[in-house]
């Protein structure tokens, strides 16, 4: 089974003229995911790597019979090439696109619930069911199949993560990355549900960070899943009132600390790790339960 | 981006949110003359971007001018909470009948704008907040409806307001919320709500900007220099480094701002102090980006050593040693150097990496996790 | 049964202090109406004719158990007041202010896809179902209790073709006013379908007006209906291109014009009457059918 | 409020949107000036608010400048279509390589705003739509979300542009769509939208704003008088009376559009000419607004008759009959009036009219059905 993502997937790129559309589209091939178009308005006729590049997200799902789409587009028209997508009434949207505004996201959740469609991310990494489908900038080596499903605010950190399960023998059912933006289409608590509800999937490694409140709503979840679910919180040493990089790992007075997404899920019967190297052997523990 | 007090409550006034008369100094001469203009009774408020300003003595009320010229003499150049004072907001002392709190943030959970208003003020929110939680009153609003006149009316009904002050909360809640459309703020707060005899004013004002947005806002970009506190943190935004000053003395450099965390907590699990910091982001397949992030990290004169955690997902790894090399050969000082490199051809990056070390007598140390990473800074940091 | 509102139906006037609203107040509770409570903001715990009178739409309905609005407040406000009732998640809002403005009316209509209330109106008489309830300013005395259903876009031309009918003999289930505007909540579609599903109505009268594409809409609808319908057009003689007072009643080119909508009613079986008298003769012989 | 092409032009032109070379005149003098100014070769066009203007001799090219002065001496004071040619529109000959059309309109019965755009222009779109229905390309949005560039994007390539054309028509949609929206327009056009060697132009300039929301553009308010087009209408509009000239001699009063146009209908229907349509609307309680109705269609010299209809569902009708007296009182020319008079206390109001008929000698008639009415007046019309 597997979630989001399987061999069925088919994926146009919007932006896929780009710089990174067009070498994420090359890397997304080589693994095997199904790239069935592009989006560039104005090359309609072009191909990028192989692929058929259309003037519209519209064209490009019409021709290819796509459900999928991922966005490589500059920050000032991530808004509007999102609303496109929506508008084609895709089944997954994944944004990859850092810095929107937050005013464009606040719109971007209205329209959601307005529309069918699913958005992971902004400023995400995506989604790899591996030896089925990418679509996202995952590298490959840190994957393989498997029943471990890992939902991830982070990037590098999360190929750390699954890297050593990797190399420890685990493999992964699907990893998806909802990213590190304040407000994120698909949140721990949408992707932990579709792990629960997937056969694939025995158990979930959840990697969180200061600033917000989803690692602490992820909790409340938890409580009520039958799957066993390791976590891992960056930044319990920042300081707070400083920003961190991503717009949610901002610490201000006693929300979103650590210690609080820690205690919740830890109330929830979570096993948080310490150590990156502590996930590998919680998970062997709570598998071979 | 957060503005100063001093420039939230320009942009409040231009928007007709009666605040306190005043103006702002860079001296004690500039402070006496406006003290004495303003009758000599004063406050003087250390400009400073950091909350609890007051309790830490960036606050100071005098009585007369030549006082007023003192406590200047004394908050300019200190540090309140560690930031420094180059500026103070020298304004007349309010006849303050009730303080209230008015504020207004985009809630990220409900992913909705929200208005917070309280009769209880002069307090910080998350004090109000545990203190007396049920005498704050929120209105949630969508970007694309808007704060309708309604919800406001709602708001204050619920709220206990009722004839002038009804009137008056209705227009500054009005006001303020499209004060925070137009320039797309994350937050924007007026604590205490002063109520005078004449009227409500805004006796402090706080207004921070989406940074992402600021791109839109071109009028405001003017308005940053003097938002900055660190200089280090300054000149890394001018070069598009993502650089945080927390120090310590060890650096660290990360591609990722949670791999980068992660090095951060585990330097300190392992008892040593980060430096800073610092998110490489995407992109090193440029090795001049990797160079300018290691010498940017060795301008913090504290730093003992630098630990260098790249997970080069798409870079090659020689891309990034490249860069390394670049940042060493121009520098002068020489620090010893952490490094996890994982990626493609990492073992030609660790190779061109070692003969340089060999070569030029840079100590540089290779490990295989940041366990490992975290514990060789620590012991390399405190001069094991 | 009747439609939109019978004995049970409970109702706040939204503006009730004002002239309109206090003497319509009036009015409704003569008739029967029950009529729980107004709203003025600002004017709470005042009364009129007896009527509670409270500071918000939401106060009125905890306090009453409200299900009804009627909003009698100026065009420039009714915007608002419209989303408030709304908000308090009526079933029924009529709102009879007239001059609204053309993109605050989009609004409203955008915001009803979002909520579960209907809109009668704007710029409408209100509704009545005779003997039971009355919600709106149409004349008690030219209704009475039978089992013809009445919709139209007029007001006084209704109550005209209303009394002819009651001095007929021939009573209403609901009479509904649709209201002038070009873009009216409740639109005749609308009311018919539930005119058609109302056990209580028989036959039904459309009277309408020149401008639009409503009863080209409506003719589209009647030829699935079952129980007959008899039409009504006002216009037939006016010049193109002047506005008619109402919004609606305005004819540009060939669109919207009385030979159009006749025309595509007759297509639909529907008996269009040349003179109000005409109306009375032809509902007698359908209901005697 | 519909108004004037050079009115309109002058917005379209601050907005951005290229227009002719040209200068708005009232008289030939003026005229001539301005095609010497712009080169003798012009157009003359007369600003009348009415369609089809070009077909009926409202639109003059000439060669020199004298021949513009003397085409504007035949324009000025004559009727194009009914419509009084006050002023005129003088502009540069444009080098036409194609023409387009784009427009925008509040869909009324999708609820929703669209713009329509067709690689055809030069006739009107109800023309354009029946010749051509396969080249009329139409973008729906609604009020809340606006117009996306997407949604512009897909229906420029869907419509075939592509190159620099795609790039003005972008640039173009957007602004007009603007524009509609800033002034709450209920329509507003570019026909025929031209191609020449220096871009996209607009030849003609169609805004038409939404009556309903003057109030929140008053800025607008002074084009009106410019735009009324009836002396009579615009003497009404000021009263605030709901007045149409029709230009038969029978003139009507009723309560209600709905009322008011049946009894056109059937006065129509019997063979006579409806001189105007009135809708008194409501607040009949007041005699002096009936009143004020009476004598405004009096000032109709055509009319012969007037019909009045009043269903006075909340009105008691000797409210109604004291305004009737007021009018008739002060005026000169004495009318015969048929009355439908409906509601509470007819009968006193009946009573009060027969008595002043009586006394006075001016004839009203009451009559029981709006038909009988009808019949009534065309009769009385016809000198029967």
């Amino acid at each position: 089974m597997a979630i989001l993502v399987d061999e069925n997937t088919k994926v146009i790129v919007q932006g896929i003229t780009g710089f990174q559309g067009s070498f994420q589209t090359k890397r997304m091939l080589d693994y095997g995911t199904k790239v069935v178009g592009g989006v560039s308005p104005g090359k309609v006729g072009s191909e990028v790597h192989g692929v058929p590049v259309f003037n519209t997200v519209e064209e490009a799902v019409e021709a290819t019979g796509a459900n999928t789409s991922i966005i490589y587009v500059p920050a000032r028209f991530a808004y509007d090439a999102i609303l496109e997508a929506f508008d084609a009434e895709l089944d997954l949207v994944v944004c990859v696109t850092e810095g929107i505004p937050l005013y464009d996201e606040m719109k971007v959740h209205k329209r959601l619930k307005e529309v069918k469609s699913m958005l992971l991310g902004p400023n995400c990494p995506g989604v790899i069911s591996p030896g089925k489908s990418k679509v996202g900038l995952l590298p490959d080596r840190c994957f393989k199949p498997g029943n471990l499903g890992i939902v991830s605010r982070s990037g590098t950190l999360t190929y750390q993560i699954a890297e050593n399960l990797t190399k420890a023998g685990i493999g992964q059912s699907t990893v998806v990355g909802i990213g590190g933006d304040p407000m994120p289409g698909l949140t721990f608590v949408d992707v932990l549900k579709m792990f629960e509800d997937d056969d694939e999937t025995k158990a979930v490694v959840l990697v969180g960070e200061i600033g917000g409140s989803a690692e602490e709503e992820a909790a409340k979840f938890i409580k009520k899943m039958s799957k066993p679910v390791v976590a891992f919180i960056a930044g319990r040493t920042a300081p707070p009132g400083k920003r961190m990089g991503h717009a949610g790992a901002i610490i201000e007075g006693s929300t979103g600390t650590a210690e609080s997404k820690i205690e919740a899920l830890r109330d929830a019967g979570v096993v948080v790790a310490e150590k990156l190297f502590d996930i590998v052997n919680e998970i062997r523990r709570v598998m071979e339960k | 981006m957060r503005l100063h007090e001093y420039q939230a409550k320009q942009i409040f006034s231009k928007h007709g949110i009666k605040t306190p008369r005043g103006e702002i100094a860079e001296t004690p001469e500039e402070v006496r003359k406006i003290a004495e203009k303003l009758g000599g009774k004063v406050v003087v408020k250390a400009q400073v971007l950091v909350g609890g300003r007051g309790k830490a003595g960036g606050i100071k009320k005098v009585d007369k001018a030549e006082e007023a010229e003192k406590v200047t003499s004394q908050l300019l150049g200190s540090l309140i909470k560690g930031h420094r004072v180059d500026r103070v907001l020298v304004e007349e002392i309010l006849d303050i009948q009730k303080e209230y709190y008015l504020g207004y943030v985009v809630d990220k959970s409900k992913r909705m704008s929200t208005v917070i208003f309280s009769k209880v003020g002069g307090m910080d929110i998350e004090e109000l907040a545990s203190k007396h939680p049920g005498e704050i009153h929120k209105i949630h609003f969508d970007p694309l409806w808007g704060l309708q006149d309604y919800q406001i009316r709602k708001g204050l009904f619920k709220a206990g307001f009722s004839g002038d002050e009804f009137k008056e909360m209705f227009r500054l809640i009005r006001t303020l919320s499209d004060i925070a459309y137009k320039y797309e703020a994350e937050l924007t707060e007026i604590n205490p709500l002063v109520v005078t005899n004449n009227g409500f004013v805004a006796a402090d004002a706080r207004l921070n900007i989406d940074d992402n947005a600021i791109f839109r806002h071109p009028e405001l970009e003017t308005l940053r220099d003097a938002t900055e506190v660190d200089e280090l943190e300054r000149e890394a935004r001018l070069k598009g480094i993502n650089y945080v000053r927390i120090g310590g003395d060890i650096g660290i450099i990360a591609n990722g701002a949670g791999l980068a965390m992660t090095t951060m907590d585990l330097i300190q699990v392992m008892g040593g102090k980060p430096a800073n910091f610092l998110d490489t982001g995407g992109g090193l397949a440029d090795p001049i980006k990797m160079k300018a992030c290691l010498e940017h990290v060795l301008k913090d004169g504290n730093v003992k050593v630098v630990f260098i955690n790249i997970f080069a997902e798409i870079t090659r790894c020689e891309k990034v040693a490249e860069g390394i090399i670049l940042a060493l050969d121009e520098m002068k000082r020489k620090v010893p150097l952490v490094f996890k490199l994982v990626g493609t051809n990492e073992e030609i990056g660790r190779n061109m990496l070692n003969k340089y070390a060999k070569e030029k007598g840079t100590p540089i140390y290779f490990v295989e996790t940041i366990e490992e990473g975290a514990k060789k800074a620590v012991e390399l940091a405190d001069g094991v």
